[in-house]
């Protein structure tokens, strides 16, 4: 198990694992610019997670968000999240999850939902529920309701989380197809990145139309719940 | 027997078709300065990363003949050992900077952490090569801050500081004023002549004629021609396969044509081409 | 189209006065280089061509309008600028698209885009490449492709930033190709360069810069002859004017024509 | 996103010559006591009595109160804002909107909850202050830290400003060329990927040359590291870091006892 563990963790992994955090940073940093209705601060360790597995991911998930904590603190205590999503991306990828769109969405719907799971104690214990982020207006209103404060940051969770996972998990995705194949195949696990089927310019319109399509859908939800 | 011995090496790739190189057959003696040259694509850079060892153990890729360099066999060495007696710099020096550290001395040590050199030595070591590529003066600036030629002359050192006993260099001076590659080729010339070998990538004809032993044509994956420096530099063949001349070289060329040029050989450094011209 | 700079002066947030005075005309159809040290203020004055940057004290104009005034996105129309690095600016999946990037943006016709990219392909020598993915050439290719899609927007002025870099001897004679071209068509070109040779055998005007100062402006023949002054901001002058130094020539020698000619006397 | 990555300020104080394991289990030691206790006043305690001198020992309370203003407060405020209006607790309304109650007692919470993480940032921020990140590296991989981990964080925090500068050149290269990053919303959705993806694909594609760049020096040699400095670590720094640890046990026995 630690000797396979360690064959994921070449210098090219090593040399990556920075990369793909910048990557988290700089992505997540013009989405909060253009408003989108998504955070889509996890894309370089999804994508760690699919060249290079499950324990790379995590890594670069929890440094991601300890680092990002120094310019804004309030992501720090979110890491063990950011550390699943990681985990999540890379087992995905390993089990041939990210081989066709098709596949690339379960993946993005499985990491959305250990991404709420894992973040529910963290917001209710830390933060009694209500935490920094926008989505607690949903949390909010179901705690009016009358619901628990346990099942209504775990509804909130379900609600946001697969809209911008999916998005996430499909960005990451057409990244690796866009790669030169020849740079894929340095990384640790170059065949959790080959096309199943088709060509790769068709997986990436279809994935594109996808996190066009996933992102509209956030805009209405956003503006329905608005009101 | 020679230090560096290339034996029909030919290889390729992952995912290629062509080979990078083809049947290089390549001797080289302990202490000796090569310098290599050829159009992109040639397979120079190719030829580089075999010498130092990341073809093919980090490429990966097919490869056959055999490699050896210190008499020891490339296919019977592992990387980490490999780089221990090989160092390398390149081109882009913005990718050399390790980026672990916050200041160029500490840059310059990266090395000696990694392969183990006591604490005691390593710091004299430092300074020592940061003296002879005349840098001392950056010691506490952040690598990132520096020009590309103060960048290039870090990546140097940094592999100096490591006391390779073969030098790989693949275009090293490219970010370099004229000053500087002058100064950066003579430090290379004093280095092999303290024993390193030397093999060198340039483009820059006037210096290669200036400070090698020796010059290897590359062409298409393939040794076009080796020799001397002036009788490789001046060759008919190296204009016929598109190589870059130096201006003196063309010139005399172009005036031997007209009968300006009264010498059998043609110049390739300032310095022949007054002599040559001077009436 | 003519670019006239009136003293200039630019000083970065980090408070580095990088322009400290610079007036200057570029009259139209002009080649000119722009040579000098690290720091000397190259990129810093061309970014003010475009309105990448924005003057701290004095104007420039690009034929009538003023940078101050005029957007970058309008400005694209009339300046071309390449970047010394193209990883810096290619995105598309294929050539022929990256090309076509710019002349679409600056709005022209469908028909109109298509013979400016292929004008622009044809002179770079990229028309068997236009299906390729930029990131499977090489750099020396890559640096086409940058040349390519900016040359293809049809500007009156053109800026290259460093255009030699790295690039073999095939490759440089396709770009003096290009800016020979570009002469013939009446632009106006302004090429920053470290090559000093690339620069005596393709420009007419050179401008030294040094510490943010115009050092020398002139005939490139004067210029290379006053290597003292050179000296200053670290330009050696040409090897044929060194060679011909040496040798004793009155006058400064810049190409292989003009050593000819004067050894032939 | 800031010029300098490193917090760190140089400075001849009581603080920063403490080991860098010493100076972290400090800051984590505070964080968790505040998490754990039982009392709601320990937050507060563990600001004004604990990290404000310290701040001054450490003589970075310029460096401290200038990041309070620009990190701790807005974070805290916020979070303050959103606890106090959307807590459902209490019965005491201050202030009503909507469906949403301000109460005596969620305004409480939210202060409870804004100074605990004030405490947290503050602590973390305290020990960036006095600790340079090299010495923190050298000293964590002479106690068994794989060294390639240091690599991973110490170049995290220098490729980041790089990146930065890249994507303002991408941004200067590709509105040279006509694209409008600026008018409307669609311009500015349509420019994404022009300006993402030279950056994204350009920093991956750089990822080869710079692994062959450290392997070339042996990063993955296995002879032992040694480290170009010596980091002190001194038996008052060992008796500080016990000290702190009794507290934490403290604090978590507390809290199950008493609750």
């Amino acid at each position: 198990m630690f000797e396979k563990i360690k064959k994921d963790f070449t210098t090219m992994t090593w040399v990556l694992i920075p990369v793909a955090i910048a990557i988290n940073i700089a992505i997540g940093q013009i989405v909060v610019l253009l408003k989108l209705p998504v955070f889509l601060d996890s894309i370089g360790t999804v994508l760690v997670g699919i060249v290079a597995g499950p324990w790379a991911g995590a890594l670069t998930g929890a440094l991601s968000n300890t680092i990002w904590g120094l310019f804004n603190p309030d992501s720090l205590p979110w890491w063990p999240v950011a550390f699943f999503i990681g985990l999540v991306a890379g087992l995905c990828a390993n089990a041939g999850l990210f081989k066709n769109w098709w596949k690339v969405i379960l993946s993005g719907f499985l990491i959305a939902l250990t991404a709420a799971i894992v973040s529910t104690p963290i917001s209710v214990y830390l933060y009694g529920g209500i935490t920094a982020s926008g989505s607690s207006f949903i949390t909010a209103y179901l705690l009016q309701t009358g619901q628990g404060v346990l099942s209504a940051v775990l509804s909130t969770g379900f609600l946001v989380e697969p809209v911008d996972k999916i998005t996430t998990a499909m960005l990451a995705f057409v990244i690796v197809q866009g790669l030169s194949k020849r740079l894929v195949a340095r990384f640790p696990r170059p065949e959790n990145a080959e096309v199943e089927s088709g060509n790769n310019t068709t997986q990436i319109i279809i994935a594109l139309v996808v996190v066009v399509v996933v992102v509209a859908l956030g805009f209405v939800v956003r503006n329905m719940l608005a009101g | 027997m020679a230090f560096i011995n290339l034996n029909n090496v030919t290889y390729k790739y992952p995912l290629t078709k062509t080979p990078a190189l083809q049947n290089i057959n390549l001797q080289v003696n302990e202490g000796e300065f090569v310098a290599i040259v050829g159009p992109n694509g040639a397979g120079k850079s190719t030829l580089c990363y075999t010498l130092a060892g990341f073809v093919p153990h980090f490429f990966k890729g097919e490869i056959s003949g055999t490699v050896e360099v210190a008499g020891i066999d490339s296919s019977k060495s592992t990387l980490d050992k490999w780089v221990l007696n090989v160092g390398l710099a390149f081109q882009n020096p913005f990718n050399q900077i390790s980026g672990a550290k916050y200041t160029v001395f500490e840059e310059i040590a990266f090395g000696l952490e990694n392969t183990g050199v006591p604490r005691d030595e390593m710091k004299p070591r430092v300074e020592e090569a940061m003296k002879l590529t005349d840098i001392s003066n950056l010691a506490d600036r952040s690598p990132y801050s520096l020009s590309g030629g103060q960048q290039q002359r870090v990546a140097l050192t940094s592999i100096l500081v490591m006391r390779p006993k073969l030098l790989v260099l693949d275009e090293p001076t490219s970010q370099m004023d004229p000053i500087g590659t002058r100064e950066v080729f003579g430090v290379i010339r004093k280095m092999a002549e303290g024993g390193m070998t030397v093999v060198m990538v340039e483009h820059k004809m006037e210096w290669i004629a200036n400070f090698a032993d020796r010059v290897v044509a590359l062409k298409d994956g393939q040794v076009l021609m080796e020799g001397k420096p002036n009788e490789v530099l001046t060759s008919e063949l190296l204009v016929e396969n598109g190589f870059g001349v130096s201006r003196y070289t063309s010139t005399a060329r172009e005036a031997k044509k007209q009968g300006l040029w009264k010498k059998e050989k043609l110049p390739v450094t300032l310095d022949e081409a007054v002599e040559g011209f001077k009436k | 189209m003519k670019i006239e700079i009136n003293d200039l002066r630019f000083i970065y947030p980090t408070g580095l006065e990088a322009l400290q005075g610079i007036s200057l005309i570029i009259e139209s159809g002009e080649q000119v280089a722009i040579v000098g040290q690290n720091g000397a203020g190259k990129t810093t004055l061309v970014r003010h061509f475009n309105g990448l940057l924005q003057p701290t004290a004095g104007s420039i104009l690009i034929g009538d309008w003023d940078t101050k005034i005029t957007s970058v996105a309008k400005l694209a129309s009339r300046v071309g600028y390449v970047f010394q690095n193209p990883d810096e600016q290619l995105f598309s999946k294929d050539v022929g698209t990256e090309v076509k990037f710019g002349p679409r943006n600056l709005g022209y016709s469908k028909d109109k885009t298509d013979e400016l990219v292929k004008r622009a392909l044809t002179l770079t020598e990229l028309s068997d490449k236009t299906e390729t993915n930029p990131y499977d050439l090489s750099p020396t290719w890559r640096k086409m492709v940058a040349l390519a899609s900016v040359i293809s927007m049809d500007t009156p002025i053109v800026i290259f930033d460093e255009p030699t870099t790295g690039q073999d001897a095939l490759s440089i004679a396709r770009i003096a190709h290009v800016i020979a071209e570009l002469r013939r068509e009446g632009k106006t070109v302004v090429t920053i360069t470290h090559d000093i040779d690339f620069c005596a055998e393709n420009f007419e005007r050179v401008i030294a810069l040094s510490e943010g100062r115009i050092l020398l402006d002139g005939v490139a023949a004067n210029i290379f002859g006053q290597e003292e002054v050179l000296a200053q901001t670290f330009v050696d002058p040409p090897q044929l004017t060194r060679l011909g130094k040496k040798l004793g020539f009155k006058e400064t020698v810049r190409n292989q024509e003009e050593f000819l000619n004067i050894l032939r006397k | 996103m800031h010029e300098r990555l490193s917090f760190f300020v140089k400075r001849d104080s009581a603080l920063h010559p403490l080991n860098p394991l010493t100076k972290i289990v400090l800051a984590l030691g505070i964080i968790l006591v505040s998490i754990f206790s039982p009392w709601y006043w320990t937050s507060h305690v563990l600001l004004l009595v604990v990290i404000v001198p310290l701040v001054f020992i450490g003589k970075v309370a310029t460096e401290y109160f200038t990041s309070a203003l620009r990190l701790i407060l807005p974070a805290a405020g916020f979070i303050f804002f959103m606890q106090a209006f959307f807590q459902p607790i209490g019965q005491t309304v201050i202030f009503n909107f909507w469906f949403l109650d301000i109460t005596q007692e969620s305004l409480l919470f939210a202060f409870r909850i804004a100074t605990r993480i004030t405490v947290m940032i503050s602590a973390f921020t305290l020990f960036l202050l006095t600790t340079h990140p090299s010495e923190l590296m050298s000293d964590l991989t002479r106690r068994g830290l794989p060294p390639q981990f240091a690599y991973v964080i110490i170049s995290t925090l220098q490729i980041l400003p790089q990146m930065q500068a890249k994507a303002q050149t991408i941004i200067a290269a590709q509105r040279s060329r006509g694209l409008d990053t600026e008018s409307t919303f669609f311009k500015r959705i349509g420019s994404v990927v022009p300006l993402v993806s030279p950056l994204v694909f350009g920093s991956l594609v750089e990822v080869e040359e710079r692994a062959i760049a450290i392997e070339a020096r042996g990063f993955t040699s296995k002879k032992a590291k040694t480290s170009l400095y010596e980091i002190s670590d001194r038996s008052s720094d060992k008796f500080i870091r016990w000290g702190l640890v009794i507290f934490v046990i403290i604090s978590i026995v507390l809290k199950l006892w008493l609750s």
